[in-house]
């Protein structure tokens, strides 16, 4: 019995430090494991897949560094989707300090496909209060985007000049990291009709559900697996596949971690009765 | 390309100084937090500034004419309201760009929850009995809000209403609970990541 | 000799054939795909708006309904006189088959037509009109919601008008408030004292207010118990009302005297700095019953691990969905969202929670029952669907009228 | 006088907002709009009114040499590094978020680790709770344990590679063949059935009373019997 008391005793460093070993060790041996993608995902995927060339996709960067490694790799993934069937792209967020992740992706993927701004995507930038941002938007956009990120007038851009409202937008695309989504399905998409769908962290995505089931949103790319299958899907793998082993690992150690302090807790019970 | 380099160590060196309060709180991690929270706040005023005041305001003013442009000043005065919390006399006017934005944001809230929560909710919920799925997703909605109806005692039979209840509830935060953990975890391997890859160049 | 001047005609003959291929391809491809032009041309005033829209409506061509067929789209053309001069006012991508005009005057007659537009050549439908935009004065597609707002609000005053009136409503008694009773019965047995926290809650929080009201009610039996009671704070103003609620219970329970404000210290307003600094108060003074009432953050972990490593016994209560999960795994008790609510309106019916509480229970009552006679008729609807269509119908109608737009 | 003027602008605002939602025709459809944007800027102030109180507290923690007061110097030289940095890079790139600016380079180098590293902590958190005080003391907590568990193996390839092992370990019995459950994958499909029929039921429960409580709050604010708002000021 003086085992399952020693267990319960454990240091909490010790367990750091296991976790940390769990997570460096299968990212240097770079293991591969074989991603199963899901039906949200595929229904995501499927929204721009479906899109004629030359449709716009409005992006939405609702997120910071603090949830970059989960939504990052999605927003990269869906940059290449778009890029790839000439579908042009308008970059918005609603979170002050994740707008350059957005301007970094956007720079990166569209020099893989040759893409040039004011004709294929524009990045237009934050502005404070979101709900009120995405009624009026829906409205016109000049009102509250006359310029864009770099504070050139919108109207200079082609592709632009006939954007007024969400009825030139055929999909918005919402990477979320907290309320904002909800925001999007409540101002924008039952006001204006906008089609949807969100990618999440994990922490909010399952909150979403509901929408998912009512049909508000058309699809859903949940946390860091949920990137891993998107990128399954455009065959182009990048940190979500890179990180899925590791990630692995750490499930089944908290698995194991959970089943463990459960018996020592029910073997010491038992004993003090 | 120097500069990356120092970049990357400074980075890295944050992290580090970060992930320290595992072992305790100490000194290098109160120091990577104050400076967190100034350099943030500090962008976003910026933010503010280059996004909103500028664009909206200040380049608005200029460019518009005759009675739009007077009527910007609206907002302008409101906003410089905010302010007068620290004059001690004056203080109270502070309340009313409080207000304003307060009573805006209520009343968006109460339409924005009927029309695109309350009503497409319900109607998604409203399914024929005749599958398994569909008879579980009622049963635990109406199950879940009964729940959370105070006016009635469950006494009896009944009180196996809430029970229902609690098990539905219980595995929607299992699940949540299990995503969170996914969430956290894929954050770690994003700095690890960073950590092996941009600083130690191991992968 | 002759092989190689034949292998060079042969050549010749592949290159031209090459260059050729491509256009009889091509052509035969454009020829496959006949030339026609949109049919069935609509034109109204769109509902619902503030005027100035127009929408149009036509039936797609044969070309536009087929991947790769190198039809463009359809050209938009408008005059306000049918004989007169069109303008091509916008253009609609492949597979719309709608157009809105959102740049039309107010009680203006237009007329419109629509070109299709394929990689060979135009066709052009028939010119439609009169007709002009308006503004409506309410949105009909929208009585759905007005009938829903106006209920809620309806209620959630009639109730607070009665609560403030003074009239008795009923809450039930939840399970959580006996087992406040007991670990405060627990602490005090085992002579450790109670720790109490608000999280990082803010005083605009609603659930700080609620939580006030529990503390309040630990801190009558704390001191009827004479049991320590410390509560270390995030925010200042927070701070404040504790003092305020502790001391007032103290004086409730006859014993002023012990109340010291030092057992509720300001500890710092940082999130993880606040959490070491509770778990370094837990440490030192191991409470035997903790606390966790109002909003929390990550931060809750934290210390409810601690919480549980010094074997207290813990309550927590919050509204903050992200945590109730890590809360309820750790805690011995924990007070679901809008549980902690009803728990202070039993403890203390203030009557705006409390009536606010009763038009909330009285909506829900009204979509428990919506979604109870609805989904039996959609029930029944699909099982007498040869005998009844009926009733079929009807569910799909009452399902349509919940359509939000 | 003083505290009526609050509460008339709180009433009207909102039920002015309230209206124009209904009434699609001028002047409410546009004065929709313009009180959005109006909000915009407003709430563009608020935020600099965190900064004014964020400089304040610090500066007087400084003067009066409270514990920690360093760490204040700390925090008020990254506030106004970043904001000289900032106005430095707007005024020679035309923008302050040109990539490769300084001012980018903040963010690249320092607001990125932090923000990102603050919030990776957890993970060893949650770890160290899932093996010190997650317990299923309660019939409930089981519950919850049990569907977190699930969750956690079939959301990832980690439930497909357990059922593969599984599956090949039995595989050596004799007259047993199991190859064709491989392709079933049953962690998944039990999670994406968890997700998508219990968790979406009781998540929708749950909404729907937090959604009514939000209503319920909103019209106390409008009517002004909600006031805790003007607090603080």
């Amino acid at each position: 019995m003086k085992f399952w008391e020693k267990l319960g005793e454990l240091d909490r460093r010790i367990i750091f430090t296991i976790i940390g070993l769990a997570v460096i060790i299968p990212l240097v041996l770079k293991i591969t494991m074989p991603i199963r993608v899901s039906e949200t995902v595929r229904n995501a995927y499927h929204s721009i897949e479906h899109l004629p060339a030359g449709s716009i996709v409005m992006i939405s960067i609702d997120y910071d560094a603090s949830s970059g490694p989960e939504l990052q790799p999605m927003l990269i993934a869906v940059l290449r989707h778009c890029f790839k069937k000439d579908i042009k792209v308008i970059l918005l967020g609603h979170w002050a300090l994740g707008l350059p992740l957005g301007e970094i992706a956007l720079n990166r993927v569209a020099a893989e496909y040759n893409k040039k701004y004011g004709e294929d995507y524009v990045n237009l930038g934050y502005r404070p209060g979101y709900s009120a941002l995405m009624v009026g938007i829906g409205r016109e956009f000049r009102d509250f985007f006359a310029a864009d990120y770099r504070r050139v007038p919108i109207d200079s851009f082609p592709f632009m000049r006939k954007v007024h409202n969400y009825d030139q937008i055929s999909l918005l695309v919402g990477l979320e990291a907290g309320a904002t989504g909800d925001a999007w399905v409540q101002f924008a998409g039952a006001r204006f009709g906008l089609k949807m769908f969100l990618g999440a962290t994990g922490v909010t995505a399952p909150d979403l559900y509901p929408y998912l089931q009512a049909g508000q949103i058309t699809g859903l790319i949940a946390g860091l697996q949920g990137a891993a299958e998107y990128e399954t899907l455009i065959k182009e793998a990048g940190t979500g596949t890179l990180g899925m082993p590791t990630q692995s690992v750490v499930h089944g150690l908290i698995i194991i971690f959970i089943i463990l302090g459960n018996a020592s807790y029910f073997v010491l019970r038992k004993k003090k009765k | 390309m120097i500069w990356n380099i120092i970049g990357t160590w400074i980075a890295a060196g944050l992290t580090i100084a970060i992930f320290s309060f595992l072992y305790k709180d100490n000194p290098l991690y109160k120091f990577a937090e104050h400076l967190y929270v100034g350099v943030s706040a500090g962008f976003g005023v910026i933010y503010v500034w280059a996004f909103d005041l500028k664009p909206m305001l200040i380049d608005r003013f200029i460019s518009e004419h005759g009675i739009e442009r007077w009527i910007l000043l609206i907002p302008a005065i409101l906003g410089i309201l905010m302010f007068s919390r620290w004059i001690g006399k004056f203080g109270y006017l502070s309340r009313l760009p409080i207000s304003f934005t307060v009573g805006i944001g209520a009343g968006l809230g109460i339409t924005a929850s009927v029309q695109g929560f309350l009503l497409p909710q319900i109607q998604g919920t409203l399914l024929p009995l005749t599958t398994i799925n569909n008879i579980i997703l009622v049963i635990g909605v109406i199950t879940t809000i009964l729940y959370f109806y105070f006016s009635h005692e469950f006494k009896g039979k009944t009180q196996y209403i809430l029970r229902v209840g609690v098990v539905f509830i219980m595995v929607s935060f299992g699940a949540s609970f299990g995503y969170t953990v996914m969430a956290r975890i894929s954050l770690l391997i994003g700095r690890v990541f960073f950590l092996l890859s941009d600083w130690l160049h191991i992968i | 000799m002759k092989l190689i001047k034949d292998q060079k005609n042969y050549l010749i003959i592949l290159v031209i054939g090459l260059l050729v291929f491509p256009f009889i391809v091509t052509s035969v491809q454009a020829e496959a795909i006949p030339i026609s032009a949109p049919s069935n041309l609509k034109a109204y005033d769109k509902p619902n708006d503030g005027g100035r829209n127009i929408v149009l409506r036509w039936d797609l061509v044969a070309a536009d309904t087929i991947l790769e067929s190198g039809f463009a789209g359809d050209e938009i053309y408008r005059s306000e006189d049918p004989n007169g001069q069109f303008e091509n006012i916008g253009f609609a991508l492949k597979g719309s088959g709608q157009y809105e005009d959102q740049s039309a005057t107010d009680g203006k007659k237009y007329y419109y037509y629509v070109k299709a537009v394929y990689a060979n050549g135009f066709a052009q439908s028939k010119v439609i009109g009169p007709i002009s935009s308006r503004a409506q004065w309410f949105n009909a597609a929208r009585l759905n919601v007005l009938i829903f707002t106006f209920l809620i609000c309806f209620l959630v005053i009639w109730y607070i008008e009665r609560a403030k009136k003074g009239q008795k409503l009923f809450v039930r008694r939840i399970a959580g408030l006996d087992a406040i009773d007991d670990a405060v019965g627990r602490a005090t047995e085992m002579g450790r004292p109670i720790l109490f926290s608000f999280g990082l809650s803010a005083i605009t929080d609603v659930v700080a207010i609620a939580a006030l009201s529990i503390l309040g009610k630990i801190a009558k039996k704390s001191a009827e118990y004479q049991t320590k009671l410390l509560v270390p704070n995030y925010d200042p103003i927070v701070m404040t009302a504790a003092q305020e609620t502790v001391k007032q219970s103290y004086i409730e329970a006859g014993r002023p005297d012990l109340y010291n404000e030092t057992n509720l210290p300001f500890l710092t307003s940082d999130q993880f700095g606040y959490a070491a600094g509770v778990d370094g108060i837990m440490l030192r003074e191991k409470p035997g019953a903790v606390f966790w009432q109002g909003y929390f953050y990550a931060e809750s972990l934290i210390m409810s691990e601690t919480g549980h490593s010094i074997g207290a016994i813990q309550i927590a209560g919050t509204t903050a969905i992200t945590q109730l999960p890590f809360f309820i795994a750790s805690c011995d008790y924990t007070l679901i969202g809008e549980e902690m609510f009803a728990a202070s309106c039993y403890l203390k019916p203030e009557p705006q929670m409390l009536g606010s509480l009763k038009g909330e229970d009285t909506s829900k009552a009204i979509i428990l029952a919506i979604l109870i006679i609805i989904v039996i008729v959609g029930t029944l609807g699909v099982l007498l669907l040869k005998p009844l269509p009926l009733i079929n119908n009807t569910f799909e109608l009452l399902q349509k009228w919940f359509t939000a737009q | 006088m003083r505290n009526q003027i609050p509460l008339i602008i709180v009433f009207a605002t909102g039920l002015i907002i309230i209206i124009t939602f209904f009434i699609p025709h001028e002047p409410f459809g546009s004065l929709e709009q313009r009180f959005l944007i109006w909000y915009s800027i407003v709430a563009g102030f608020t935020m600099l009114l965190g900064l004014d109180s964020l400089t304040r507290y610090h500066l007087v923690r400084i003067r009066d040499k409270m514990s920690g007061w360093g760490f204040s110097i700390v925090l008020l030289f990254g506030l106004f590094l970043t904001l000289g940095l900032g106005f430095y890079t707007w005024a020679k790139y035309q923008s302050p978020f040109t990539l490769g600016s300084p001012f980018m380079y903040l963010y690249t180098y320092v607001i990125i680790p932090l923000q990102a590293t603050m919030f990776a902590l957890l993970a060893f958190f949650i770890a160290s709770a899932a093996y010190r005080a997650f317990r299923a003391r309660t019939s409930e907590a089981t519950l919850l344990l049990i569907a977190a568990v699930l969750i956690m193996l079939g959301r990832v390839p980690l439930g497909g590679w357990l059922e593969k092992q599984v599956i090949d370990l039995l595989d050596f019995i004799p007259g047993v063949h199991l190859t064709a459950l491989k392709s079933l994958s049953i962690f998944a499909l039990i999670n994406d059935w968890i997700m998508d029929i219990p968790q979406t039921a009781a998540k929708r429960g749950i909404y729907i009373g937090i959604v009514l409580g939000g209503i319920a709050m909103s019209i106390r604010i409008i009517l002004g019997i909600e006031r805790s708002y003007t607090s603080g000021s």
